[in-house]
């Protein structure tokens, strides 16, 4: 388990954790997301208005894309932007195209996502990002499985968040093409993962 | 639209496409019901007498078959995971899902039953007491059914293990359900009450299931 | 040289042929129905034991002879997937699924409605309905587990083994009433005893709608090519517009 | 017509099957109609794609 | 020891040391009989009159939602693959594994049976033939069980999916078996009958099962 | 899908087959092992005895690892053994012995297979290889979660293998340390896969 680690971010910051496998990047992350509870410790937000509840204000997206096959790659987005946001159906469908757009989707619109490529259902998961506005974004690699074009897109995301106030902590490898990111560096665990531990 | 009625009508318009899980419940409702004269024999008054009971306990079986679906697919593509951290508390999640389930399968499960009576030659004029306790009833069935999915989301084995633990828990539907359209076969004035009682557990499920359920849901998470 | 089937099983080949038959079929369909359905109500002969309620034999039989058809077709297209790895015979058998499981519904409804007023009941547990009961049930079967699956060609394949295990219903319902003592009438060669004034509403009605089932199988099969053919383009699209975004990164 | 005492039963059993087989084809036009459509779409799409074979995205913002 | 008692051995083994399976299967066949008379009223004559019936169905439901694990766990780690390339035919696998099934779920489910029977009132001199006829019809219940397993070990859905599969392949199974208990309740001498008609279904179904099993399980390794 | 190959590969012979992700190396290794049917072509096996079924004298060696959590170590191997070879109990008892032995399992041998580490378990798997002996090996990735010693270890058993005579044919990037093996290139598929196709 991870232990003696604290830090602070602040606004328009970015906070990259990097470490080897196992070094517990996604468990500090699910951490802050409020999957995991802390076995000592807290996780907090100060805002203007007192503190928040920190799972309530963020987007959390991890290995897996949220993207249900059956939906056509514009209903899924606008569920989730319905889900976080609400709204009335035409400013979803504003979003939503914005988002689509952003991420070169819009030709795909209307097909089952089932029928989209990996890379595509991966970006269709971020798009997520854009369709409901929230002021902390939690990546567990984002890059994973996405090429150099959607990289890129990701980072621009990323900057414009950043520059709007927001705040990023990801896990991942890659600089995002960042200006002065902070780096959170875990160490690598001394003992070898349990056997029964499942990645 | 409200995050309640976008997931209620996301899970709905699922239903409707992957139209198949209802249509294999349905299956299995109808040939459970088959088989049951088929082991008790032709003896028609016999069928009759016992038909409620059978098309209850059938639709309970084939209500809890469908139920581990409930919450795996979210699971699977990581929907849940993201629901979690919404503006929606976890337990209205949990609602919208049951009711959906319940829409999409509950209300088609209760509707079939007469059709299958006729097979049981039970008395048609029974018809409307039977459509309406199940549509009472049936709500109790997809949300405590909603506590075991969410218990075994991550079990092997998880049909058998399901249905042991929500079947307990559904024995009071069964048994006003039965008692009712016992009343109402009879023509006695039991009816009512029966009836009342079986909205009475709907409606308590209704509000005690998401809790539990939520709760459950939250401990997989971690 | 390509052998006569070669040439049908060539999907685009079979969508101009059954374009050009489909629409005789389907007249000739409505024509024998309507001619045979004018004389059934207006012409034949009530039974002398059974009264007009001799008139539900005109539905019940083609319809229970269909669900047999159907049946078999789907199990012979099977065989055929299985066998020759033909794709039409998956297209084919997919199609006539549904089909025969309509007509097996309205056998059996038709056929318990008749029940009433000849046995005093809607239903009773004797071999022949239960065998095609299960026959429906085996219908269902063969549905859902299609449905259940992504893999196109792999749903293929698995639902030949189920039909292929389910094809000894169809003994089973047809000599059912000469094994087993039962309610329902056997088969007495009925269709050729039968007076002429029956029997020929009977054969009308029976190739009418043997033709609208051979109908809406060729609709459901060029269906079904199309259906693939969307996909096939749509991915096909997918994949373009992923390497036109790759690109366009550069 | 007087179809005897049954009449109900008769005129069920036509009814029942004027239903299954109305679906059934009702239900096979349809789906012929939505198929021909979508196919309508991706070839039309397809056309789109060859006649502008721009090399970047005309509305993603890459 | 041979390939074939070889895999016998071990599935047995692992059936043993994960018990739970064997423990939810039982607890599940006793909560569905517990449920009927519940549904259909403490009448003590109606309850063995149709105590028979009962049993079987619920014996069949009992031992179909254990059929899912029966390839499933074999396919998660490779063990099925492995076996693939092994001189002992697949076919040969399918009857070690379903015949392990049968001992480890079958037998154990029909011994219960008659205890069960105590609660539905059934007549206590019956228990020689329920539990003889269950024993000679539930090889079937297994092997024909293992077609369903096999065809839907990639499927969605798979418990309610295996049912409707699976359970018209049952009927005869279960009309046999039946009228066999319905013979010997009343001294009739057609019980011989009916029990060799149930012998020679499960050796037939021994005999054919594992060909399709065996088929569909290929078709899902490419 | 692959085309255009063909191939020979002897008795003594390492055939290596290499190429990027997704060019088809996992498929041509099931195709001779029997699970996929080729499309076109044919795999066939020249023995002195004229032609044999080449699945059936043939060790397949996947990503999966084949071990049952609820044997021990022991009990694992022994069921191998018994299920190619047959023999009696001491025959296997012995082989298996050799076999854990080979891969430093030993100590392990009776405890129940699932509380091995991930490495454990494909040494445990691989462990296969010895207690019943067939003349072609097919491995897939075999080094795949094995540490520089178990690599090590299944090269020397690869090389001995050889020296008897064996026939391998391995999808691997590293060369085992082989002395002269054969690389089989396949190359990357010029279409993106097919969005159905489940890796
Ligand atoms: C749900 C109930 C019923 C079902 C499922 C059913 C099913 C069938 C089937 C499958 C056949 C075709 C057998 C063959 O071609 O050999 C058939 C034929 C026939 N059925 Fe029914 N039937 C039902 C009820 C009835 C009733 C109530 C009657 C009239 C009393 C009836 C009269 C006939 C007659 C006369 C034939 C023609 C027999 C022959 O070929 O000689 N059926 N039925
Ligand atoms: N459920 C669990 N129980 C016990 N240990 C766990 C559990 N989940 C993860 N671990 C262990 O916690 C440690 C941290 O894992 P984590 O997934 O956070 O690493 P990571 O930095 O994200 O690695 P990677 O780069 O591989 O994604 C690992 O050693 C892992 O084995
Ligand atoms: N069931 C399938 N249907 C269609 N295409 C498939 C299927 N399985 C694999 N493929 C495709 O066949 C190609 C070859 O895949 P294969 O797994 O053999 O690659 P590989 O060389 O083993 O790659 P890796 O190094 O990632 O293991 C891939 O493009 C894959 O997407
Ligand atoms: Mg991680
Ligand atoms: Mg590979």
């Amino acid at each position: 388990m991870i232990s003696d680690l604290s830090f602070t971010a602040k606004a328009g910051e970015a906070l990259l954790v990097v470490g080897p496998n196992g070094a517990g990047k996604t468990t500090l992350i699910r951490t802050i997301a409020g999957f995991i509870a802390p076995v000592a410790g807290s996780v907090s937000l100060k805002g203007d208005d007192g503190d928040r509840d920190i799972a309530a204000c963020c987007h959390y997206v991890g290995h897996l894309t949220g993207v249900k096959a059956n939906l056509s790659a514009a209903e899924n987005l606008a569920f989730w932007a319905a889900y976080f946001d609400g709204g009335d159906g035409n400013a979803i469908a504003e979003r939503v195209d914005d988002a689509l757009a952003h991420f070169g989707l819009l030709d795909l619109a209307d097909y089952p996502a089932g029928l989209l490529s990996a890379g595509q259902k991966r970006r269709l998961g971020l798009a997520r990002l854009i369709v409901a506005s929230r002021p902390i974004w939690l990546l567990d690699e984002p890059t994973v499985s996405l090429d150099a074009a959607s990289t890129e897109l990701l980072a621009k995301l990323i900057q414009q968040h950043l520059a709007g106030g927001g705040l990023v902590i990801a896990a991942t490898h890659l600089p995002l093409g960042l200006d002065e990111p902070v780096y959170l560096r875990l160490g690598a665990r001394t003992a070898t993962p349990s056997p029964e531990a499942r990645p | 639209m409200s995050a309640f009625l976008a997931l209620l009508k996301r899970d709905l318009t699922l239903a409707v496409r992957e139209g198949a899980a209802l249509g294999t419940a349905l299956g299995f409702y109808l040939v459970v019901v088959a088989m049951l004269p088929l082991g008790l024999g032709p003896d028609l008054k016999l069928l009759s007498r016992i038909a409620p009971g059978i098309l209850w306990i059938a639709l309970l079986l084939a209500a809890l078959l469908s139920l581990p679906r409930l919450f795996e697919a979210d699971q699977e593509d990581g929907s849940l995971e993201v629901m979690a951290t919404a503006p929606l508390a976890l337990e209205l999640a949990v609602v919208a899902k049951a009711l959906a389930h319940w829409i999409s399968t509950g209300i088609p499960l209760a509707l079939a039953a007469p059709v299958l009576g006729l097979m049981l030659n039970l008395d048609i004029a029974l018809t409307p007491a039977l459509v309406a306790t199940m549509l009472a009833g049936t709500p109790a069935i997809s949300f405590l059914g909603s506590i075991g999915a969410a218990l075994t989301l991550k079990a092997r084995r998880g049909g058998l293990l399901i249905a042991l633990l929500v079947l307990p828990l559904y024995i009071p539907t069964l048994i006003f359900g039965i008692s009712a359209l016992g009343f109402a076969g009879l023509g006695q004035d039991g009816f009512t009450a029966s009836f009342l009682i079986l909205l009475a557990i709907s409606v308590a499920s209704v509000a005690a299931a998401p809790v539990a359920a939520a709760a459950a849901l939250r401990l997989q998470m971690s | 040289m390509q052998t006569l089937t070669q040439r049908l099983a060539n999907p685009t080949r079979f969508m101009e042929l059954s374009r050009a038959v489909l629409p005789w079929v389907a007249a000739g369909a409505c024509l024998l129905i309507a001619y045979a359905m004018y004389l059934v109500f207006l012409v034949a002969p009530p039974d002398y034991q059974q009264g007009e309620t001799v008139k539900i034999m005109y539905i019940h039989l083609p319809s229970a002879w269909l669900a047999m058809m159907g049946y078999s077709i789907v199990a012979v297209s099977r065989f055929g997937l299985l066998v020759f790895r033909h794709p039409l015979a998956d297209v084919s058998a997919k199609a006539a699924a549904p089909i025969g499981a309509a007509f097996t519904l309205a056998a059996l409804i038709t056929g318990s409605l008749w029940g009433k007023p000849m046995w005093g009941t809607y239903w009773v547990w004797d071999a022949r309905l239960t065998s095609v009961l299960i026959l429906f049930f085996l219908y269902l079967g063969l549905i859902a587990l299609r449905s259940s699956l992504d893999d196109e060609s792999l749903a293929g394949k698995l639902t030949a083994v189920l039909a292929l295990v389910g094809v000894a219903i169809l003994p089973i319902i047809k000599f059912s009433v000469d094994w087993w003592n039962t309610l329902h009438q056997p088969s007495t060669g009925f269709t050729s005893t039968v007076d002429p004034s029956m029997r020929t509403p009977l054969l009308i009605s029976a190739v009418g709608f043997t033709l609208l089932f051979i109908a809406l199988h060729l609709k459901a099969m060029q269906t079904e090519i199309v259906r693939r053919r969307v996909k096939a383009m749509r991915m096909a699209q997918v994949e373009r517009d992923e390497q036109r975004f790759s690109a366009g990164a550069e | 017509m007087d179809l005897g005492p049954h009449a109900a039963f008769i005129w069920a059993s036509y009814g029942a099957f004027v239903a299954i087989v109305g679906l059934l084809i009702g239900w096979t036009l349809f789906d012929g109609w939505r198929q021909a459509n979508a196919l309508a779409d991706a070839e039309r799409r397809g056309l789109k794609r060859r006649s502008t074979s721009a090399p970047a995205s005309d509305r993603g913002s890459a």
